[in-house]
């Protein structure tokens, strides 16, 4: 068992333990907080898996955008004055009996499937190469999403907007 | 002319009236005179049918002239081959007569229709109905094949229906119309049986076509049944519009239509088809078809005879007249009497379209008065209608001289040949109690209406002779009731072109076995050695002995029952030496039966009509609350379960809950619960839907 | 054993399957999006493992940086329509809010 | 007309119509009126261009060859999917004897109803635009000949016809829109789950020799195509086949809807706003007789002609049943809707004894049924639309105060009840001829004739209760004589119904050789499947 294995596992358990937080926590603050370690975790397995450019773009827009996306969409549906911000579950049995099943299943197909994997050399870098590619194959692409983000923008303030009356 | 322009002429002669009620119904409305192009149409028919009857008569007496074209062609029918539907028009010595009796009545009617319907709000809407009814009964005169006569018999159902139901503000009208619409209908769908028997083993509509193969051996589903069952089928198309019994209930309720019209469809033409439909497919019937026609024109002669004994509306009496001649023309085929039943037909249509016509100037007059009790003393107002209508009531009653006679009796006659080498004795005897009861209701409605002092005094005093328009048709008919133009003699029609050369009875097909006996062909012993038995012959020599020798027996008793029914109305009506209310007191049973026509129509409305409303009501209530009801049932017994699920969501466990709601919802896919309206509900049962499709098919 | 593909795509299941769960569970509509993220970052996961172990090549990271940035968009337009939802039904417990149901 | 895809545009010319809607503003609601109009008025156009290349000897049915106007390329190809294969499906359009009446009857029916929505003031684009997406809908069902090209058509057309009924309907229309829905829907997973064992039971060998499993009807409807150890080849002793038929049938007698199924009828036609009743009864309804004839009776003719005599037997309870439950009814408009059931039960009179004439009959019930059914539902409107009732018993004697509307309704109820020289009659007396010619089903048909009684007393009564008699003064200020915009619906109408009621053969002529082909068709593939299994 090599470093890269113990990394790996500290990781994967970072991952999945506060993910399992996130699920079940009755505070919505604090299950906010624990996603902050999910995706600290999945940043660490791009890195494992040499895709450095990637982790840091994860921590970047995730943490830095997303996550507090999230926590003012928390702050503004939920009475701050009441430390009470919880909230519950529903359906839990059906939904572990049928996740639980899915999980199995989805595990037993990867592990009955012989997947042509064979290990390459972790690049030292990929950000030229992911740049290059953005601006050549993908450029039309890239655009695309530009413009999405932008009418994600518009979209998002005037869905949100206040109604003047 | 060339047999090719005869068959134009035909063609023309239907399609005129049709040309008529187009424009007359168009443009009616925006001019009002437009009426006169649609009389002068009929009459323009008329005169093509003179002419047409004489080329017809003349050259081609013996010959008919067909003409067809395909209308429907299914191509190479599997297993069949080719098939298609064909229809045509056969002109035979049938036919011009009919062409020209429905033509002239049409045409006198239209002329009288004039003054009489004068005013009406609808008038050229009436004159429309008029031409459509004309070229509908002409199709059924025209036809040569039993689809076609379907057609157009339907056809004269409708334009039946428009002109019963003309005056249709007054509900009595309307429901008069529908149910001679209706009554119709139910002897319709017996003739359309037949016609659905007769294409399925022929594969053909017309009457010629399959007479030569029925002639050929071959059967209805090769069996005599068969054929007895499409000849009594036929005829109860013939019933519905001949109004026979059980169906004739519609004709006197007819009478809520303009008197014009009773006159033409419920008098002379339309009711008459039934006949002429019986006449058509004569050569079809069996002996045992032939005996239940029999029975039911007998039936009905007495039937409605003893109904018309106590009416007093003046129409109510002429239908119930009609009605039972219609019995009398029907049991004149059944008996195989066919010429006469036939001639019957013709001079009947004369005469009682005379006495329709009759008692519609009477009731023009009198300003609507039907009721004979508010009439009375009319003969001096009205001198050329009382003349008019006596010759025509000479006539019904069968009275030497007249053409009633000739054809009444030769009927009578071969009622009593039918008798005599049959042994249904029953038939003649109802036929002459008949003749005597005419005889009687006859002069009875003739002496209330005309002879006495008038018991109304204030109408009686409007009233005066109708204009010319109105006595023309009368005088036209009443002269048509007259021997002359039928025979040279009297008393002897087969001394005449009607009976003697144009109408002959034609040859039967059916096999011998089902034959009356007297229809046989004669055997090779008794026709002696220059006898050809292959000739078919129409009747034996039984019969033609057996009419020779009821001639004079019914000639003298029909005269003799015919007077002494005049005789009887004269000393109960005209001299009172017989009260004729005393009379009623003593027998009040049967009289009160007579006058509320033996309670058919209430009979009828308390078992078929109101069984059918009933059984339309339960079965409305079957498909609201139990088809129905199963079906809402199966929602809410979803939405049940729903609710009690949400129940145990509430108090039980919070796991256990769930899972039950789970099975709820998977129950409620089927119909109604998928609609929880949580997404987070759908989103676990695709999931398990998911897991189901891997389980079933998936790669373990 | 060594750390391979399978490990990595075991990770990728436990998240996805977590993601799902919450999305299933949770009554807020907030966590409901947080599970949707869980489920993004689990996909992410596998395109990353199978650019690196497939021969690929390096168009599987680039696919996640598109996921990644649909995400952002996502969860923008998310928020919005939860910060309508509010304003409407003063709650945002999606159990409650049934107003699909007929 | 070679290489000019006029199905396609025939049906998606609506859906352009419905994008142009869309981007409109909802203001210009009279644009939108008219645009909608020119749209079903070039479908007719299309149609009867459609009618005039047609060539008449082409039998179709089951042989590409024979079909016309034929469009097919590969529409969606997924391969390598593991254990199921390849999916490919075809967008394949053709037409042949059969379906060139109703996709006539459905243009016409479409552009009437247009004519009648001008009256909707609700919502007008969207209603518009739905209206033009179940246009869509409805031509493809009779143009597509892939299963699955079907059934998408089919589906597509529930939804609009959901919001249509449940939107601009009367007081009870969530309760109708609702029912129609789930009942429908009900039928369809019938459908999607024979299609779907149809899909696996058979394949189509393409050029290169390989095969591959097909939705392709044609392919589909020759016996030799199946595997053997397909669930419903006929080489399978099993009865698979037969539940199959019967789950098919379900999915489509739903639609007709013949009896048990058909509640949702009265309901819907009752809660619809009249241009939509129009189409539920003049085009909808024919779907489901149309999909028996082109896949039920071809795909599974030996089944077929076992069942034959059920399907006669529910014809005829439809027929009597329906007219019976007519005769109960107060309001004009269910009235009208039981009639539908029965006229339906005609049709399946005639299909079930399987020979030329009743099939013709059939056929030419349809296409009868469509226009005469219009017709009644649009009389039915033009009175609720002035009085806002349609209770029979509140009229009466209209026939002084609308002279004009009284002359339609003649006409259109003697149509109904099979008048000759009114279409009507045509098609009911050639399905009778052909049931009659079929021994088992003899009974039934006599028992069915007595439909002929009932129809005439139901509707001559209903004539009588609103026309003649007294008038009623309470809508004296109402009830005013036909507009020209009801002139414009109800004239084209009576045209086709006088016009093929005395020349049958022009739409007859159209029919024959297809409908000669089926009826040997199912004949001859009967015979080899019943060899061939067991």
């Amino acid at each position: 068992m090599g470093l890269y294995d113990i990394i790996f596992y500290l990781f994967a358990i970072i991952t999945i333990a506060s993910a399992v937080v996130v699920v079940n926590s009755k505070n919505i603050v604090h299950a906010a907080f624990s996603m902050l370690l999910t995706f600290f975790g999945v940043s660490g397995i791009y890195v494992l898996l040499g895709a450095d450019f990637l982790a840091v773009v994860q921590i970047m827009v995730y943490v830095g955008g997303i996550l507090i996306l999230l926590l003012f969409g928390v702050m503004l549906t939920n009475k701050i004055v009441s430390v009470d911000i919880r909230s519950g579950s529903i359906q839990v049995i059906p939904a572990i009996i049928a996740l639980g099943a899915f999980a199995a299943i989805l595990f037993s197909i990867m592990t009955s499937t012989n997947w042509k994997s064979e290990s390459f050399e972790i690049p030292t870098t990929t950000s030229v190469e992911l740049g290059n590619l953005l601006m050549s194959q993908y450029v039309l692409i890239f655009e695309l999403l530009a413009i999405l983000l932008l009418v994600a923008m518009i979209g998002a303030a005037s869905i949100a907007r206040r109604d003047k009356e | 002319m060339s047999e090719l322009a005869n068959i134009n002429i035909a063609i023309l002669i239907l399609f005129l009236p049709l040309v008529g009620f187009t424009i007359v119904l168009f443009f009616g409305k925006r001019f009002s005179k437009v009426y006169l192009i649609e009389v002068a149409i009929i009459t323009l028919a008329f005169i093509l049918s003179l002419v047409l009857g004489y080329s017809k008569l003349t050259t081609y007496i013996n010959q008919d002239l067909l003409f067809s074209f395909t209308w429907i062609n299914f191509g190479n029918v599997p297993n069949i081959g080719p098939l298609h539907i064909d229809l045509g028009i056969k002109i035979d010595n049938l036919t011009v007569i009919m062409l020209f009796v429905v033509n002239l009545i049409s045409m006198l009617v239209h002329i009288y229709s004039i003054a009489y319907m004068n005013g009406d709000k609808r008038f050229s809407r009436y004159f429309a109905y008029l031409g459509i009814f004309t070229f509908s009964m002409l199709g059924i005169v025209l036809t040569d094949n039993i689809l076609m006569m379907y057609i157009f018999w339907e056809l004269v159902g409708l334009s039946s229906y428009l002109l019963i139901g003309f005056w249709y503000e007054k509900k009595s009208a309307s429901d008069a119309g529908k149910k001679a619409f209706l009554t119709n209908r139910i002897g319709d769908i017996g003739m359309f049986i037949v016609i659905l028997i007769l294409f399925t083993n022929y594969h053909s509509f017309s009457f010629d076509y399959i007479y030569s193969q029925i002639s050929n051996g071959v059967l209805p589903f090769g069996s005599e049944a068969w054929l007895t069952a499409a000849g009594i089928l036929v005829f109860m198309g013939a019933v519905g519009k001949s109004a026979q019994f059980p169906l004739h209930v519609w004709l006197p309720d007819a009478m809520e239509g303009p008197t014009p019209v009773s006159a033409l469809i419920h008098a002379a033409t339309m009711v008459a088809a039934g006949v002429y439909l019986v006449a058509r497919i004569f050569v079809m019937l069996t002996a045992d078809a032939m005996l239940v026609i029999a029975l039911v024109g007998a039936v009905t002669s007495l039937f409605a005879a003893t109904i018309a004994l106590t009416q007093n509306d003046i129409k109510k009496v002429l239908a119930y007249s009609t009605v039972s001649q219609l019995g009398y023309m029907v049991m004149a085929l059944g008996v195989g009497a066919y010429s006469f039943a036939f001639f019957h037909l013709v001079t009947h249509a004369f005469f009682k379209a005379c006495l329709f016509l009759g008692s519609g100037s009477v009731i023009h007059a009198m300003h609507h008065e039907q009721d004979i009790r508010q009439m009375g003393g009319l003969k001096k107002k009205m001198p050329v209608t009382y003349y008019s209508f006596l010759i025509a009531t000479l006539a019904i009653s069968g009275i030497p001289l007249t053409s009633g006679f000739l054809s009444k009796d030769g009927l009578l006659a071969g009622t009593l040949a039918f008798g005599e080498l049959t042994g249904h004795w029953l038939i003649p005897i109802m036929g002459f109690l008949v003749a005597f009861l005419t005889a009687f209701y006859m002069f009875r409605l003739v002496i209330l209406t005309f002879h006495g002092k008038p018991r109304n005094k204030e109408k009686y005093d409007h009233t005066h002779e109708s204009p010319f328009v109105m006595v023309l048709p009368l005088i036209v008919l009443s002269t048509l009731s007259i021997f002359f133009w039928y025979t040279p003699n009297p008393v002897s029609p087969q001394d005449g072109w009607f009976i003697g050369k144009w109408v002959q009875t034609p040859h039967t097909v059916v096999p011998e076995s089902a034959r009356f006996e007297f229809m046989k062909t004669d055997h090779v012993e008794e026709h002696g050695e220059t006898a050809e038995p292959e000739t078919p012959v129409v009747h034996s020599h039984m019969y033609e002995h057996a009419m020779h020798w009821a001639h004079y027996p019914a000639m003298i008793l029909s005269i003799l029952l015919g007077g002494l029914g005049i005789l009887l109305s004269f000393l109960m009506y005209q001299w009172k030496k017989i009260s004729a209310d005393k009379l009623a007191e003593k027998v009040k049973a049967l009289y009160n039966g007579s006058l509320n026509k033996w309670y058919v129509d209430e009979f009828y409305h308390s078992t078929f009509i109101s069984g059918t409303l009933g059984l339309g009501k339960s079965l409305s209530w079957f498909d609201k609350w139990i088809v129905d009801g199963i079906v809402n049932g199966t929602a809410t017994l979803t939405r049940l379960f729903s609710r009690i699920s949400g129940l145990f969501d509430t108090y039980i466990v919070d796991g256990f809950v769930n899972a039950t709601a789970f099975v709820s919802g998977f129950i409620g896919l089927n119909f109604k619960k998928l609609q929880t309206g949580k997404v987070q509900t759908y989103i676990v049962l695709v999931i398990f839907s998911i897991l189901i499709i891997f389980f079933i098919i998936g790669p373990f | 054993m060594e750390v391979g593909l399978n490990h990595f795509l075991t990770v990728s299941v436990a998240l996805f399957s977590l993601g799902l769960y919450g999305v299933v569970t949770r009554k807020n509509a907030v966590m409901v999006l947080m599970g949707v993220e869980l489920i993004l970052n689990s996909a992410n996961i596998n395109f990353v493992a199978f650019s690196r172990f497939g021969n690929f090549g390096i168009d599987g990271q680039l696919y996640a940086l598109f996921v990644i940035i649909l995400a952002a968009a996502e969860a923008a337009i998310a928020l919005a329509i939860v910060l309508n939802i509010y304003k409407t039904f003063v709650n945002v417990n999606i159990d409650e809010i049934n107003n699909l149901k007929e | 007309m070679n290489g000019f895809p006029i199905l396609s545009l025939i049906t998606f010319l609506p859906i352009i119509g419905m994008i142009i809607i869309l981007f409109m503003p909802g203001k210009m609601g009279k644009e939108i009126k008219i645009l909608s109009l020119v749209i079903t008025f070039i479908q007719i156009i299309l149609a009867v261009i459609l009618l005039g290349n047609f060539n008449y000897n082409a039998g179709g049915i089951y042989e590409a060859s024979s079909f016309q106007f034929l469009e097919k390329f590969r529409w969606i190809e997924l391969t390598g999917l593991s254990w199921i294969g390849t999916i490919k499906v075809d967008y394949f359009l053709g037409v042949d004897g059969i379906s060139v009446p109703l996709i006539l009857l459905t243009a016409i029916v479409s552009f009437i109803a247009v004519i009648s929505s001008w009256t909707i003031t609700k919502s007008v684009k969207g209603f518009f635009a739905l209206f033009l997406l179940l246009d869509t809908g409805m031509m493809g069902v009779f143009v597509s000949l892939d299963f699955f090209l079907f059934y998408i058509f089919w589906e597509l057309m529930l939804l609009p016809m959901y919001f249509l009924i449940g939107i601009w309907g009367g007081p009870r229309k969530e309760y109708a829109a609702i029912k129609f829905f789930i009942y429908t829907l009900f039928g369809s997973v019938f459908m999607l789950l024979v299609m779907i064992a149809l899909y696996f039971s058979a394949s189509e060998t393409l050029a290169d020799g390989s095969s591959v499993f097909t939705f392709n009807l044609l392919t589909l409807m020759n016996p030799g195509n199946y595997t053997a150890d397909g669930i419903l080849s006929p080489l399978n002793p099993n009865n698979y086949r037969f539940i199959a038929y019967i789950a098919l049938f379900v999915g489509f007698a739903i639609k007709i809807p013949m009896f048990t199924f058909h509640t949702w009828l009265p309901d819907a036609h009752v809660e619809a706003p009249t241009p939509i009743s129009v189409i539920l009864a003049g085009v909808l309804l024919k779907m489901g007789t149309y999909g028996i004839l082109r896949i039920s009776f071809p795909i599974f003719p030996e089944v077929t002609q076992d069942l034959a005599y059920y399907i006669a037997l529910f014809g005829v309870i439809n027929i009597v049943y329906g007219a019976l439950v007519a005769l109960a009814q107060k309001d004009f408009k269910k009235l009208i809707a039981y009639s539908s059931v029965s006229h339906m039960g005609y049709v399946l009179l005639g299909m079930a004894s399987m020979s030329t004439t009743g099939i013709t009959g059939a056929i030419f019930q349809m296409f009868n049924h469509g226009t005469i059914t219009a017709m009644l539902f649009l009389i039915v409107g033009v009175v609720y639309d002035r009085a806002h009732t349609r209770e029979i018993n509140a009229f009466g004697g209209l026939a002084n105060k609308m002279p004009m509307y009284t002359g339609f309704v003649t006409v259109a109820f003697f149509a109904a009840i099979g008048l000759p020289s009114l279409s009507g009659f045509i098609s009911e007396a050639l399905v009778f001829i052909g049931a009659f010619g079929v021994d088992e089903i003899r009974v039934l048909t006599i028992i069915a004739t007595s439909g002929i009684l009932l129809g005439a007393a139901y509707m001559l009564w209903t004539l009588q209760r609103i026309f003649f008699g007294e008038f009623n003064m309470k809508w004296d200020s109402v009830l005013h004589d036909l507009t020209f915009r009801e002139y414009a619906m109800l004239i084209p109408l009576t045209i086709i119904i006088i016009f093929l009621g005395i020349y049958p053969s022009a739409m007859l002529d159209v029919m024959n050789t297809s409908v000669n082909t089926l009826v040997e068709f199912i004949s001859r593939n009967s015979d080899i499947i019943r060899l061939s299994g067991m």
